[in-house]
């Protein structure tokens, strides 16, 4: 409660544009990235990659400026403390990964970039937006900004109905869920009377005080606000792909030009994860209702259905978006774990999810890009004798998602599921153990097409076996932008995976500007 | 180092060496080898007759060589243990050993392998040294089953024949089956007196509670059943006659099988405090006396008949220490290595005129043609049936006597009418194999064996001559007894004598057994007054069981053997790869079908899709507020 | 107030099943708008009944941004039936499993 | 010297790892050099974890060559390293057997030399850390990820249903040390509620307390994770198809030092954690164990092809250590322990001959041989030896542990001791069954006509378990007087626990009455 009073006290306006620097800076580029358009000359080659990148640049050194500070802009409606520097970041570095491994990708596609790249900064500044924002209008504003950026780069490829269907599904789907997110929003403002996040917390504070919003008293508000409550984690719990929400997920992801699937898969699901940590950690601690064991529910059958899907898909976008599924759930035990503990927990397994995850698509967009392989799995039989390194990133990868040691994935399983052992769900992580068990399988199938394919290696001599089906990448070299992500993501998940300390320190500190509320 | 404990681990060292020579540079001394290995074991033979006067004349003693095993409370050593009883086995042991080895030379000439045979016997000899000389029963149990083991070995010394190999292979899974009760019995002495030590072992004994006794001993007979090839684990021993005949003369006749007599003797004071336990020893050597001396009848392979009749000969030692007389044992045990052995080698070197014939059928007039064979083996023969002034009549009519004297009346007639057994098929193969007319084709050319087998044969005929008047009865007078018999002082006295008939009386009716039993022979064989065919066609049954060694392989192999293997094919195709690893694939292939159902969830319908959410969405809001 | 809520409520859901049962792509953007009035009209209600005046700032902005989707569907739905010939929404099942 | 001695465990375990970028800019295409620099650095390998042995006191339980330092303080995991009598030889053995195993595999392996080193290098790193490391997270750490080189092993240079194996195997394994985790992250997070600061130090950890009933719920957890690895008797359906199907190297580790771990485990983490539970479950695990020793003895007796009939001889060997280990008693783990060695170096032996035979023959069925030992003496004794060692005949090792399990079993589970003991009968079975059919008899396949007999580098590589088979038959003493301290004082431990127990029992036993 310590800068209540700065929420409501005067504010100055240089302070508030302070808060937002990052997202102006983005948006701003994304305008010059824009302007590239109208000039034709500049619009070729690849001016608006390399902006976009500076941009992300720059904003991520302001992000690094402000860290550490603690403003509250607009009247309350932004916040930006350390919890935002962390996500910033994370986001941030999605939206880099993104801008590095879509450069081939979108020269192939044959679409405009500029237009592409402004989509894509914009939709940063969007998540960037509602992971600071802190009141329900401007939850529902930058929420609706991404979701629209995000539509849009869905079906960014002309005359590719794959990727039309998608944007449609995802369009319909998506104003299906924010609609409810709007109602519930209806909800909390009928029963609260307050837009503002802390307004609401301060409010049911109060209540909770007066000993009605708990068992008892006045059964309006308790209804309305559960109710508003559940309408409200339905919209989010759609951003976050959970079990039922997910059906989206897989289609999306497969229409989308992979880049945009990257993008969705780390830096929407990142935006969700936070705003929802907010809102959460914000109304956890007077149960108002009892919110964990829904949350229960979501988590142990997204993170079932996700891996069950998955096991005997051949897609591997279609595969990456189911584990995705699985994955949201794993990172929702965190949050049930609640507390300090469970906070940084979440917050390092969005930090390391995001890493693995770009790491695994710029590695299909490696072979997407050479478009003699196609996302069948199958066709990746044996790649890993023809290019050993990225078959040996992938792989260490997929055991990232699987969760062996040595990868930051079990550095993050390990911190979210002792957090809930701590707060007594055993169950809850038994299952979700055993759901990693038996998820390691079809992360292992890749890597068995990749190592070892069916055949007797006695029977043919040693490399004409596996050279055969093997495509060439497009004009023999990798794309530089890929290969960096490729490094950047392997360096960070091993590094997070055997010295994680650094990054629980970020953690926690950003969880605790959540837990100070 | 005082000089008799020097002695003591020279005694084993020779023969150790000798097995490591030949078996890493075996094929570098070729022939030598032989000559080599015989001056090794000849030289321990020396060396236990020195310590044999050194006991003798002082007293004996117990040495540990290195602390081997260490854990916890468990402690055993590499230690000996010296007293009269083990130098005369020794001297016995190493004896007969030089004597074969000597014997060998000749016996597997040109033989490939010459070098793994001669390796192999040395390891025996040490392993049997080892075993007499050791002073806790761990070391005692590690040679138990390394002299099984060269056995295994020599027995399937041409291995590329599958009876041999199967033969040896029998013969060590039997021995197994034995080292179960003997591990067991061990294991039952140590949790109830901490230590594996004799002297420790021996003072606990008394005031032990007489079941434990009496199991512990009852376990320990077992391995000695295993070993002495007694009856019902006897049926290794004829099988085992596949190997070399020297090896069948050192192993399966003097040495390894007495090991289990050896081993009562000198657990004597276990077993002679549990009267039970030394019934049942008795009841067994008895009925293995006679059930073997019945087999033994209607042979017709010379070497299956000289291993029956030592099964049988085993019977009575077990007797013997059966009724607490040890000395006896230990003095039938010296008499039949010797004779036994000489038998053994002795059919060896008929085997060896016949290029390897062993069937009775086709011998006949030998005498003629193999004289010194013939002498040696009719005097083996003469004291195996317990004529005097052989050794065997000493041996045989100390522990008949015995027996008698302490009122065991019907284990004696048992062991009266085997006596008159044995005389009688001994001499069916002497009279069929030496006697009568020739059977053989002339084509075979037959020949007196070499010096070198020959001469240990006459030195073991000697000896079978002359050694039984260490014995002279009446016994317990007798300078072997004197000798001995204070090793067993300690030996609780559980069946005193209860009549003292005088020995000649009791050695007479031994004597006509004997005597009878050749007569028969001698009627039946040369005489031909009756024919054997009229006796087989009369004794029809009793007969086809004689010759068929009463079923008994028969028996194992359709009750035991076949419904084991069917049972165990059964554990691995049904249990192993359908139950249990088809539950770990079950789950497998579960999960795949919960994949196909999961993955029509998302048949790419939009309506569809929005049905699942708000159907969740509807779900939530319901499972809030009904709680 | 609980009245308009619940009034605003059945209309939410008359949006959302006209979102689930017509096939038509229009129709459904339509339905969807109707959801989103509904939300308008919640706000509205609440801020009238509590005296406030950031419920109706909030409608405003709900309508801009339905406005804005409104362009993108149509968008989506021009390159729909470019592509199909159709607005039938379950002719979009090319991507399934 | 002083500096190496002090950090003798970090260079062993990162040594491996280390030589992997020396072996790295090498051009694939040269296996030889590939070959000899990787079986050189593993003998380096050796030479230094030889070190280990020379300086390791050996008249204290004490943990030695000690090593601490913070690794991730949040969660309270530390760098953590250090060996007891039991850890010390299980990491020579290590050393022993991946040296062994890449020696054995110049013939066998003929494609991807390269990944083959490399994975062996870094499966050695994986395998000492595991044994070194005295905290939790990193035992787990090293424990988990053990897996994957081993599964890349089974898989790339596996033969027939190799894929199905590896993933078997993995799947397998890891699901039980999944469920594990979750015991260990439990009674991490009990110590940390009723201490109030996290730790993974094992020594620290062996003073929560843990309330009976819940022991027993932890103990199962960790029971699931190690019985898998042992294998025990019903969790051991993939041994056989990982043994089968793997690479004579694979085999020979698998069998020589990963079926450790699972013991290990027992002895290190969920014994000493959880005592009462243990003593509670002490006499199911025992009967699972002997059932074990019986139904592999048993099966083998069925088998058909070499490698699985040696692969069930293990499960029953590993049954033998488990009656060991849980009767509790010096003598018996004494033996337990000694035995683990005995198992490593026996099975490990075997599988190399088993190896060789099929280089030569490239069949597995025993029906496909027979007579060789007339073409290939040397071959004939020293399979002999080692298949008599694993029968356990006295003067060769695995005749000790048996014996010393046996009898310090026998006082406390006397029934089951003598079922188990009966397990030396079968194993002399199917063992020497085997053998005859292998080597003695006709030659019935012509394939065997021209088998050439073991050249120098085979013999080298058999050459050492061969010596240590006679050593630890004829001398186990400078083995036993290392271990024996440790195990003195894990039973003194239990013990302790164990009167605490018993104390607890009459109290609540005096409470209800």
């Amino acid at each position: 409660m310590h800068n209540m009073p700065s929420i409501y006290g005067m504010n100055f306006l240089e302070k508030s544009m302070l808060g937002i620097i990052p997202e102006t800076v983005i948006i701003i580029f994304a305008f010059f990235v824009l302007f590239l358009a109208f000039f034709e000359k500049l619009a070729k080659r690849n001016n608006s990659y390399y902006l976009s990148l500076i941009g992300i640049v720059f904003s991520i050194l302001y992000v690094l400026m402000l860290a550490g500070r603690n403003i509250s802009g607009f009247y309350g409606s932004f916040v930006f403390n350390g919890f935002d520097a962390f996500l910033f970041i994370a986001i941030l570095f999605s939206g880099l990964f993104t801008v590095l491994m879509s450069k081939d990708y979108i020269e192939n596609s044959g679409m405009p970039a500029p237009e592409y790249y402004s989509l894509i900064l914009f939709g940063l500044s969007a998540m960037m937006f509602l992971v600071s924002s802190n009141n329900l209008i401007m939850v529902f504003l930058s929420l609706e900004f991404m979701s629209i950026c995000a539509y849009i780069l869905t079906g960014y490829i002309k005359d590719n109905t794959r990727s039309t269907e998608a944007a449609l599904k995802y369009f319909v789907l998506g104003a299906f869920a924010s609609a409810f997110l709007l109602f519930g929003s209806v909800f909390i403002y009928a029963s609260t009377g307050r837009l503002n996040l802390y307004g609401i917390h301060s409010f049911l504070q109060n209540v909770s005080y007066l000993g009605v919003a708990g068992s008892g008293g006045s059964i309006g508000i308790k209804v309305y606000i559960s109710a508003g409550l559940i309408l409200f984690l339905i919209g989010l719990a759609f951003k976050m792909s959970l079990f039922p929400f997910h059906s989206w997920t897989p289609d999306a992801y497969d229409g989308a030009p992979t880049p945009v699937t990257n993008f969705m898969a780390t830096g929407i699901k990142l935006a969700a994860f936070a705003i929802f940590l907010r809102i959460y950690s914000l109304i956890y601690d007077f149960n108002v209702m009892n919110f964990n064991d829904i949350l229960w529910l979501l988590a142990v059958f997204s993170m079932t259905f996700g891996n069950i899907a998955a096991l005997l898909s051949t897609n591997i976008k279609r595969l990456l978006a189911y584990s995705s599924i699985a994955q949201a759930g794993y990172i929702l035990t965190g949050i049930i774990g609640g507390g300090f503990y469970g906070y940084s927990g979440t917050l390092f397994y969005l930090l390391s999810y995001i890493f693995m995850t770009a790491g695994a698509f710029s590695v299909v967009i490696i072979f997407e890009n050479s478009n003699l392989i196609s996302l069948d799995i199958k066709k990746y039989s044996g790649i890993g004798y023809k290019y050993p390194f990225i078959a040996a990133s992938m792989s260490f990868f997929l055991l990232s998602f699987a969760g062996i040691p040595i990868t930051s994935g079990f550095m993050g399983k390990f911190y979210v599921f002792s957090s809930a052992v701590k707060s007594g769900y055993n169950w809850l992580v038994i299952i979700a153990l055993l759901n990693s068990a038996f998820a390691a399988f079809y992360y292992i199938k890749i890597i068995v097409k990749m190592y070892m394919p069916d055949k007797e290696p006695a029977a043919a001599s040693s490399n004409s076996s596996v050279q055969g089906n093997i495509p060439e990448i497009a004009g023999g070299a990798i794309d530089e932008g890929i290969m960096i992500t490729i490094i950047i993501c392997l360096i960070l998940t091993l590094f997070m995976g055997i010295f994680p300390q650094i990054f629980i320190n970020f953690a926690n500190n950003s969880a605790g500007f959540l837990w100070r509320i | 180092m005082d000089i008799k404990i020097l002695i003591t681990w020279l005694i084993p060292l020779f023969p150790l060496s000798g097995w490591l020579l030949w078996g890493l540079f075996g094929k570098y001394f070729k022939g030598l080898s032989g000559y080599i290995a015989s001056g090794f074991v000849g030289v321990s033979f020396i060396l236990s007759v020195v310590l044999f006067f050194i006991v003798a004349y002082s007293h004996g003693f117990t040495d540990t060589l290195y602390p081997w095993v260490h854990a916890g409370i468990f402690k055993a050593g590499v230690s000996a243990v010296i007293d009269r009883l083990s130098v005369v086995m020794l001297v016995m042991v190493t004896g007969v050993s030089t004597l074969v080895h000597i014997y060998s030379i000749g016996y597997m000439e040109g033989e490939k392998g010459f070098s793994r045979y001669f390796s192999f016997l040395n390891l025996f000899v040490f392993s049997m040294i080892m075993l007499v000389i050791s002073n806790n029963l761990l070391l005692l149990y590690v040679f138990w089953e390394a002299v099984g083991f060269c056995s295994y070995v020599l027995i399937g010394f041409w291995y590329e024949k599958k009876s041999a190999s199967d033969a040896g292979k029998k013969a060590f899974i039997v021995n197994r089956i034995g080292d179960f009760g003997f591990a067991a019995g061990i294991f039952l002495l140590f949790a109830t007196t901490k230590t594996l030590n004799y002297e420790t072992v021996f003072t606990f004994i008394p005031s032990m509670p007489v079941y434990t006794t009496t199991a512990i001993a009852l376990l320990l007979f077992a391995g000695a059943v295993g070993k002495s090839a007694q009856f019902p684990l006897h049926v290794w021993l004829p099988d085992a006659m596949e190997g070399p005949t020297p090896v069948s003369a050192l192993i399966h006749a003097a040495t390894m099988v007495t090991a289990g007599v050896y081993m009562i003797a000198r657990f004597h004071i276990i077993f002679s405090y549990s009267p039970a336990a030394s019934e049942v020893v008795l009841a067994v050597g008895t009925f293995t006396a006679f059930f073997a001396a019945f087999i033994a009848l209607t042979q017709f392979d010379i070497k299956r008949i000289i291993a029956y009749s030592t099964i049988s000969q085993l019977g009575y030692m077990f007797m013997a220490v059966g009724i607490g007389s040890y000395t006896a044992g230990i003095f039938h045990l010296i008499s039949h290595a010797v004779f036994k052995g000489l038998l053994f080698l002795t059919a060896g070197s008929v085997m060896h005129g016949l290029s390897g014939e062993l069937d009775l059928r086709k011998m006949g007039g030998l005498y003629s043609k193999m004289k010194t064979t013939a002498v040696t083996f009719i005097v083996g023969g003469l004291a195996l049936s317990g004529i005097p002034p052989f050794s065997g009549f000493f041996s045989k009519d100390a522990i008949l006597a015995d027996i008698y004297n302490k009122g065991f009346y019907f284990a004696w007639a048992i062991g009266e009418i085997t006596a008159l057994m044995t005389a009688f098929y001994i001499f069916r193969l002497i009279f069929l194999a030496f006697f009568s007319e020739s059977k053989l084709d002339p084509a075979k050319h037959v020949h007196e064996s070499s010096k070198i087998m020959t001469v240990p044969m006459i030195i073991l005929a000697s000896l079978a001559v002359i050694i039984g008047f260490l014995g002279m009865p009446p016994f317990n007078e007798s300078l072997f007894y004197g000798f001995l018999h204070t090793d067993f002082k300690n030996a609780a006295v559980f069946a005193p004598a209860v009549n003292n008939v005088p020995w000649y009386i009791l050695s007479l009716i031994s004597v006509l057994m004997g005597l009878s039993g050749i007569y028969a022979a001698y009627i039946l064989y040369i005489k031909k007054t009756v024919s054997p065919e009229k006796i087989k066609s009369i004794f029809k049954p009793l007969y086809a069981l004689s010759y068929n060694k009463v079923y008994i392989d028969e028996i194992y192999n359709f009750l035991i053997v076949k419904p084991m293997l069917v049972f165990f094919d059964f554990l691995w195709r049904v249990v192993d790869i359908k139950i249990i690893d088809g539950a770990v694939n079950g789950t497998a292939s579960a999960f795949s079908f919960f994949s196909v159902k999961a993955r029509k969830i998302q048949n790419g319908m939009l309506m569809s899709y929005i049905l699942t959410l708000s159907i969740g969405a509807v779900a939530l809001l319901f499972y809030y507020f009904i709680r | 107030m609980n009245n308009y809520l619940t009034v605003a409520s059945i209309i939410f859901c008359i949006g959302a099943l006209g979102v689930i049962t017509r096939k038509n792509l229009i129709v459904v953007f339509m339905s969807l708008e109707l959801m989103f009035n509904a939300a308008n009209l919640g706000f509205v209600a609440a801020s009238n009944y509590l005296n406030l005046i950031s419920g109706d700032i909030f409608v405003i902005f709900i309508i801009v941004v339905a406005a804005a989707e409104a362009a993108i569907a149509l968008g989506i739905a021009i390159a729909f039936y470019r592509e199909k010939g159709t607005l039938d929404i379950d002719r979009a099942n090319e991507l399934k499993n | 010297m002083d500096f190496f001695i002090k950090h003798l465990l970090s260079v062993l375990i990162f040594f491996p790892a280390a030589s992997i970028f020396l072996l790295l800019p090498i051009n694939k295409k040269n296996q030889g050099v590939l070959r000899n620099l990787s079986t050189f650095l593993s003998l380096v390998e050796l030479i230094f974890s030889f070190y280990l042995f020379v300086y390791f006191k050996q008249d204290t339980y004490k943990f030695q060559f000690v090593e601490k330092s913070s690794w991730i303080p949040s969660f309270g995991a530390s760098y953590f390293l250090g060996i007891d009598g039991v850890s010390l030889f299980l990491i020579l053995l290590t050393t022993l057997l991946t040296f062994i195993s890449l020696l054995s595999s110049y013939r066998y392996i003929k494609e991807h030399v390269k990944e083959f080193v490399i994975l062996m290098l870094l499966l050695e790193t994986f395998m000492i850390g595991t044994f070194a490391s005295l905290d939790v997270l990193l035992f787990y750490l090293f424990w988990e990820f053990m897996l994957i080189p081993m599964y890349f092993i089974i898989g790339m240079w596996g033969t027939g249903k190799r894929v199905y194996s590896a993933v078997k195997f993995v799947l397998y394994t890891l699901s039980g040390s999944l469920i594990m985790l979750f015991g260990l992250i439990y009674i991490f997070i009990m110590h940390y509620n009723q201490t109030g600061n996290f730790t993974f130090n094992i020594l620290r950890l062996y003073n929560t307390n843990i309330p009976s009933g819940l022991q027993l719920i932890l103990f199962i957890a960790l029971f699931l994770g190690f019985a898998i690895k042992i294998p025990l008797f019903p969790f051991h359906t993939w041994l056989p198809d990982a043994h089968t199907e793997a690479p004579t190297a694979g085999s020979v580790i698998l069998a020589g030092v990963l079926l450790k771990f699972g013991v290990y485990g027992f002895f290190r983490f969920a014994i000493p954690l959880l005592p009462e539970a243990a003593f509670t479950l002490a006499p199911f695990v025992i009967i699972l164990g002997v059932i074990g020793i019986l139904y592999g003895a048993f099966v083998s007796i069925v088998q058909k092809d070499l490698k699985r009939l040696v692969a069930f001889s293990s499960v029953s060997h590993m049954g033998f250590i488990m009656l060991g280990l849980f009767a509790m008693s010096v003598i018996s783990i004494n033996g337990a322990v000694l035995q683990l060695l005995n198992h490593g170096i026996a099975t490990g032996a075997l599988f190399l001959f088993v190896g060789m035979l099929y280089e030569r023959m490239h069949t597995r069925q025993i029906k496909d041989f027979g007579g060789i030992a007339k073409k290939a003496p040397v071959f004939t004794a020293l399979f002999m030896i080692s298949v008599l060692a694993s029968v356990g005949l006295p003067g060769l090792n695995g005749f000790i542990g048996e014996f010393l399990i046996l009898i310090g079993s026998f006082h406390s589970y006397p029934v089951l001791t003598v079922i188990a003991t009966s397990g030396i009968i079968f194993a002399a079975v199917y063992l020497l069954w085997m053998f005859q059919r292998v080597m003695f008899q006709g030659v019935t396949n012509p394939a065997a006509e021209n088998f050439e007999d073991m050249n120098l580098r085979e013999i080298i590589t058999v050459l050492p378990l061969i010596i240590l088979m006679f050593l630890i038959g004829f001398y186990p003493m400078p083995f036993l007087e290392r271990i024996d301290p440790t195990v003195l004082h894990f039973v003194s431990m239990l013990n302790h626990h164990n009167i605490v127990y018993n104390v607890i029992k009459l109290k609540t036993g005096l409470s209800n009455a």
